[in-house]
């Protein structure tokens, strides 16, 4: 069933995406949180079966994160997007891997880089980063080369005299 | 009788000596040949004894507890055993001491040995090399063991010692039982772990498997017992099937006949080595259930033809050598 | 890590002179392959520039090396287990960090889990520039350390245990547990 | 000597000591101990003096104390007497009843060796099974009901034979067997039904089901079934093959190469069973499943060497009997301290115990040598006689199947050894002690013969010269050092001065420098650190092994015979419903039985 077809019954006003160059056709849709399960479920029955990417982008200015989930469906060809905002402050929002399981990896890592809270996904704590002591490193307002200049430059040289620098 | 008793030993050392060193040369140049057939200039043919320099002058060396130590003293003291019982250049050592049966039970002390001290490094790679090692032993030892059967139905001896003196005085093994010869050299191929049977000693799978938690003079005296390991099994080869290098028959010559028979012996012993280092340059490994099925399967058949054709011969047409 | 103290006795200086030589005739190289630089060993190794002709062979375990190659950034996870493999390897073993990224941090220079300076972990006997050096680079990096070793210069194990206490600290600036 | 002081020292003593140690509860297994000590006194006493008495108690039962009975005697002494002190500390439940249980067996073997007529000889043979039943029983009873059906079975098997001598010559006695009276074409089903009813105590491959079952059960009284009482399957064999029938008479079948057409199927039969035997004990992950096949491969060479009946090889098989007495009990007395002490069972939970129980480690280890027959021990010149046996008279069948068993004997020997003594140690078994003191003992009294006739071959080639000269089998030519026959030799002091030189030599080029110990963690893992858990890689060990043998291994004797018992399982359930329980049935039954007995009457009698 076309992604059209969908949004219509779900009610959700959407946007044909315009992209230079021939691809497939891509819709996005921006979902309520408490309604966003039932939308994937639907989506997921009428042949959107392959969960492609949960990625999160940080809107600093408006305080918000935005959490995009990207469905594909390999019967219509077509891509599409919904995605639902949270707060910046403590952003938190339920676990949605028993829809597809892939989504406790994306899951793991938005929670480690970005800090959002996902109940239910037992599995969050450390994951690519090693010992981290500070804040999520990909919000925009980590200062990276402070962080380096703080972490790496303070480490002494080796010297026979004793320390140095 | 003590002064030739010790001659006797002195003539041992020597040979186990010589051995050790035509090991290493060999291994030397193996690593050339396989270079220049890759088109690479390839390490000078002493390099190994240059490793082996090194190995045993590491500062430091690792070990785990004191079933670790059985890999070295049992591989090399196994070895050279197996080198003691093994007529070089038609020198028959201790071969008239002990026949056949003997020497392939001796064959098992040093890898059993070996097996103990890297299954005693604890390490999991370890033990899936020695598991595959033993794997293999019983994939090529089918067809090794009915070749070995059909010399001895075919020249109605167990000891090698009187193999050779039959060989010498009827026909080379290879001349008489050329399909057993066949099977044989596949078998041996399994035997020196060479490729595309080097499944043991994986280094990309297992790490170099049996060899994981080995270094300093522990790798040393291993490659001490790889390079024995390497003159035993092309030297065993050459005296079931090529007279063991005997041309000149000592009673005749004397003297002069252990040092021509030596020499024939070192170039034959580095004919079937070449044999292997060929094949080994350009075949990729096989898996350990290929490996299995494969020497279960066309080398059997071959052995067992062979086993046909000396029961043959010598029971219904009563060649007697 | 209490190694047994330096061999106090060693007979002369010929006996170290030919030590030397060894270790420089036959290195064999464990290769980790951290960033871009495994690239640049296969050529090394094959027809063309053939580092075997100098008796360097990559092995498969630590315990059989002495040269190390770390070929490229270290991440701090990475650096935990490069720490882990440099201490398994038997003395005397010698270091090279291939690129920019261990000497300064390359390109990762503000990023906040590339080391900037290996040198201050592990002891590095010898650095190649170049963001990927080519291979004739890597082989004449060969060649410089077998002169160094030589010459008794590239003594990075013994600079090792002589201030382990301070590589050890540095390490534990990186990462706070060690047995994980 | 005369026949009360025989009987009373070999029979009674025990049946005495049986009774005995049933009141001593806890001190059961000493008191057990000083009794076989006592009958082992006497037999290295009795040495020299042979003779046959006969003694009536009731039933005159014929008894004979010569060379052969007392090789078996030293076999079946020795295993029992380090078994029961193995036993002393092994903390057995009721160790009352299980030690007068094991010296009933062991009165009933010695009544066995002793006998020389069928009924004494049915006679001990039943007291023996019996003893062994309640022994496995104490286990589980579906172990013990799997002995004794083929226990029944070879009972009925030897009462067959027996009964078929009877009936032609009248009497029980071994010698008078040849009288002649029995036709000559009779004699292959007397000597087929002896050999299988004795073959099954052998656990010789078609009978060997019971095998892994029964020796699961507690690990001394196992060292003893598996060591000791499997000889008996041998000796009876030997009897009725050597003594009963004759050489003579087995050669008048005709001879295929000097071998008799009688003895040469048992061979392969034995051949068989030493290549199915192996190849089953690679893949068991239990260690006593695993010990129990092998020990069924290795009894498989004494069959061959007893089917091809040269002088080398039937001195093969006895050396192999010997050998297989001694190491087997020590590799299940090896695993009973260290079922002990871990209380595991599988290969693959245990790891690393090598290096808490070194003493126990060392045995097991010289057992394993021995099994792999590798020159250090006395085992390897028993596989040396058979070997030579088969192939100097060109038997290329049995042969080729030997060897390849041989060789699939270092495969499970290394699962053994690496699953249970190599590897990491696990957590829980952080502070395993060594066994204790009574269990080194009884190994290291295994452990002996096995090295002192590798040094000394000479010594027990006299005694089976001795066996098979008073047979009249033939000869084995050997001097103290050494060995040889018709196509081969080999010179055991030679042997070890040259392994000691040169281990000696291996020695001084490994030690000019110190190694630092380094613990089990402390291991290349590609760099990571080591897991919490200890990595163990024993787990379905030979598992390429077992992929490619999979299309065999389909095809399983269990099974067969769980399907054969299904079969007639079901017949006897529809049996089962006629006895429906109520008596008007019953009553129903009798009647209609009456009807018939009086038509049968009236129609015989019209």
């Amino acid at each position: 069933m076309k992604a059209e077809q969908i949004f219509k019954e779900l009610g959700l006003e959407f946007e044909k995406l315009k992209v230079k160059g021939n691809t497939l056709p891509r819709y996005k849709a921006e979902v309520k949180p408490e309604k966003l399960e039932e939308a994937i479920i639907k989506f997921k029955s009428n042949g959107f079966n392959h969960f492609v990417a949960l990625s999160c982008i940080d809107w600093i200015k408006d305080e918000k994160f935005e959490l995009v989930y990207h469905l594909f469906s390999y019967k219509e060809k077509e891509d599409v997007f919904l995605s639902i905002f949270l707060p910046r402050k403590e952003p938190k929002y339920k676990t949605l891997r028993h829809l597809f399981p892939q989504i406790e990896t994306y899951e793991r890592e938005i929670h480690e880089m970005f800090g959002v809270e996902f109940e239910g996904n037992d599995r969050l704590g450390e994951f690519i980063l090693e010992d981290w002591d500070d804040m999520p490193p990909m919000r925009k307002d980590f200062d990276t080369v402070a962080y380096a200049k703080k972490k790496y430059e303070s480490v002494p040289l080796i010297d026979e005299g004793g320390e140095k620098e | 009788m003590v002064t030739d008793w010790l001659i006797h030993a002195g003539l041992v050392a020597l040979y186990l000596f010589l051995a050790m060193v035509i090991g290493l040369l060999f291994m030397g140049i193996a690593r050339k040949i396989t270079a220049r057939i890759q088109n690479r200039v390839g390490p000078p043919i002493y390099q190994n004894f240059l490793d082996l320099g090194k190995l045993l002058a590491k500062k430091t060396n690792i070990k785990h507890n004191w079933i670790f130590d059985f890999a070295p003293l049992f591989g090399l003291g196994g070895v050279l055993l197996i080198l003691a019982y093994l007529p070089m250049g038609g020198y028959i050592m201790l071969s008239g001491q002990g026949d056949l049966i003997l020497l392939l039970y001796i064959l098992a002390i040093p890898a059993l040995g070996f097996a103990l001290g890297s299954g005693a490094s604890g390490n999991p790679n370890a033990g899936v090399g020695v598991m595959r090692a033993l794997t293999l032993m019983l994939s090529y030892e089918m067809p090794f063991l009915i070749v070995i059967l059909s010399l001895m139905i075919f020249y109605n001896t167990a000891s090698l010692s009187v193999l050779l003196q039959k060989q010498m005085n009827y026909l080379w093994g290879i001349a008489a039982l050329p399909i057993s010869a066949l099977a044989a050299d596949i078998a041996l191929q399994g035997m020196m772990a060479e490729k595309p049977f080097d499944i043991p000693i994986a280094p990309h799978e297992i790490a170099s498997g049996p060899l994981v938690e080995f270094g300093g003079k522990y790798l040393g005296l291993l490659m001490l017992y790889s390079a024995g390991s390497i003159v035993v099994e092309t030297s065993l080869f050459v005296d079931l099937f090529l007279g063991g290098g005997i041309v000149l028959n000592p009673t005749v010559y004397g003297t002069l006949a252990y040092f021509v028979n030596y020499l024939v012996w070192l170039a034959l012993i580095f004919v079937v080595w070449m044999i292997a280092i060929f094949v080994n340059a350009v075949f990729p490994r096989f898996r350990i259930e290929q490996a299995f099925k494969f020497y279960w399967k066309w080398p059997t058949v071959i052995a067992i033809a062979g086993l046909v054709q000396a029961y043959v011969m010598s029971v219904f047409l009563g060649v007697v050598p | 890590m209490n190694e047994n103290p330096l061999p106090s006795i060693i007979p002369d200086k010929e006996w170290k002179k030919i030590q030397r030589m060894l270790s420089k005739r036959s290195l064999w190289m464990i290769h980790f392959c951290t960033g871009c630089g495994a690239m640049e060993m296969p050529p090394v190794m094959t027809s063309r520039y053939d580092m075997e002709r100098f008796g360097i062979i990559p092995m498969a375990t630590p315990r059989q090396a002495d040269l190390l190659l770390v070929t490229g950034y270290v991440a701090t996870k990475t650096l935990k287990r490069i720490v882990r493999v440099y201490e398994q390897m038997q003395d005397p073993k010698y270091v090279i960090a291939f690129g920019s990224c261990p000497i300064n941090g390359g390109i990762y220079w503000d990023s906040y889990n590339i080391i900037k300076r290996l040198d201050k972990y592990i002891p590095v006997d010898m650095y190649i520039a170049g963001c990927m050096p080519r291979p004739e680079a890597i082989m004449d990096a060969f060649l410089k350390l077998m002169k160094d070793i030589d010459e008794g210069k590239a003594n990075g194990w013994m600079r090792y245990r002589k201030y382990y206490d301070q590589y050890r600290r540095n390490q534990m600036r990186i990462f706070k547990r060690w047995d994980e | 000597m005369d026949a009360l002081t025989l009987f009373g020292i070999f029979v009674l003593l025990p049946l005495v000591g049986a009774l005995v140690s049933y009141f001593g509860k806890k001190y059961a297994p000493i008191i057990a101990v000083i009794f076989t000590g006592i009958s082992g006194i006497f037999l290295y006493l009795w040495y020299g003096n042979f003779g046959s008495y006969t003694i009536d108690i009731g039933v005159k039962l014929n008894l004979t104390f010569d060379i052969t009975t007392w090789f078996f005697m030293l076999m079946m002494n020795t295993v029992i007497f380090s078994s029961l002190l193995f036993s002393v500390s092994s903390k057995l439940k009721r160790a009352g009843g299980f030690a007068t249980l094991m010296l009933l067996g062991f009165a009933g073997a010695n009544g066995v060796l002793l006998a020389r007529d069928f009924l004494s000889l049915y006679l001990f043979w039943e007291l023996m099974s019996w003893s062994i039943y309640l022994l496995v029983l104490r286990t589980s009873g579906e172990y013990a009901r799997r002995y004794l059906l083929f226990g029944v079975l070879s009972a009925y098997l030897l009462i067959m034979g027996i009964g078929i001598i009877y009936y032609y010559t009248g009497s029980f006695l071994y010698a008078d067997a040849l009288s002649g009276a029995i036709p000559h074409a009779i004699w292959p089903w007397i000597l087929t039904f002896l050999i299988l009813g004795f073959g099954i105590k052998m656990a010789i491959v078609p009978f060997h089901v019971w095998a892994p079952y029964a020796y699961s059960s507690e690990q001394p009284f196992v060292a003893f079934l598996s060591g000791g009482l499997s000889k008996l399957g041998a000796f009876g064999i030997f009897m009725s093959m050597y003594s009963i029938a004759g050489i003579s008479l087995l050669q008048s079948f005709g001879t295929f190469r000097g071998v008799s057409l009688m003895g040469y199927p048992f061979a392969l039969l034995g051949a068989a069973t030493a290549f199915i035997g192996t190849i089953l004990a690679i893949f068991q992950d239990d260690i006593r499943k695993l010990l129990a096949y092998s020990s069924i491969g290795q009894l498989g060479y004494v069959m061959i060497g007893l089917g091809l009946g040269t002088p080398l090889a039937i001195g093969g098989a006895m050396f192999h009997a010997f050998n297989h007495a001694f190491f087997k009990s020590l590799l299940f007395l090896g695993a009973g301290a260290v079922i002990y002490r871990t209380g595991k069972y599988k290969i693959s939970e245990m790891g690393g115990l090598g290096y808490r129980m070194p003493f126990t480690f060392m045995f097991v280890l010289f057992a394993i040598f021995a099994l792999a027959g590798i020159p250090l021990t006395s085992g390897f010149i028993s596989k040396w006689m058979l070997y030579e046996a088969a192939i100097s008279r060109k038997f290329v069948i049995v042969a080729p199947l030997m060897l390849i068993a041989s060789v699939g004997a270092y495969l499970y020997s290394y699962r053994i050894l690496y699953g249970v003594f190599l590897g990491q140690l696990k957590d829980e078994d952080k502070n395993v002690k060594e066994a204790p003191g009574p269990m080194l003992a009884a190994m290291f009294i295994l452990m002996v013969p096995l090295v002192i006739f590798s040094i000394v071959p000479g010594w027990i080639l006299g005694w089976i010269n001795k066996i098979l000269v008073e047979n009249g089998i033939g000869k084995l030519n050997y001097t103290t050092f050494s060995y040889s026959s018709a196509i081969g030799g080999a010179n055991m002091a030679v042997f070890w001065i040259a392994f000691i030189l040169l281990l000696i030599f291996a020695m001084l080029m490994f030690m000019a420098k110190k190694a630092r110990v380094v613990d089990q963690y402390d291991n290349y893992l590609a760099g990571e650190a080591p897991p919490s858990v200890a990595l163990h890689a024993a787990h379905n060990y030979y598992k390429p092994l077992r992929d490619t043998w999979a299309p065999l291994l389909k095809h399983s004797i269990d099974r067969a015979y769980e399907k054969f018992s299904k079969f007639f399982a079901g017949g006897f359930y529809e049996i089962k419903r006629i006895y429906t329980g109520n008596p008007q049935d019953y009553a129903a039954y009798l009647g209609i039985a009456f009807l018939a007995f009086l038509l049968v009457g009236w129609w015989l009698l019209w």
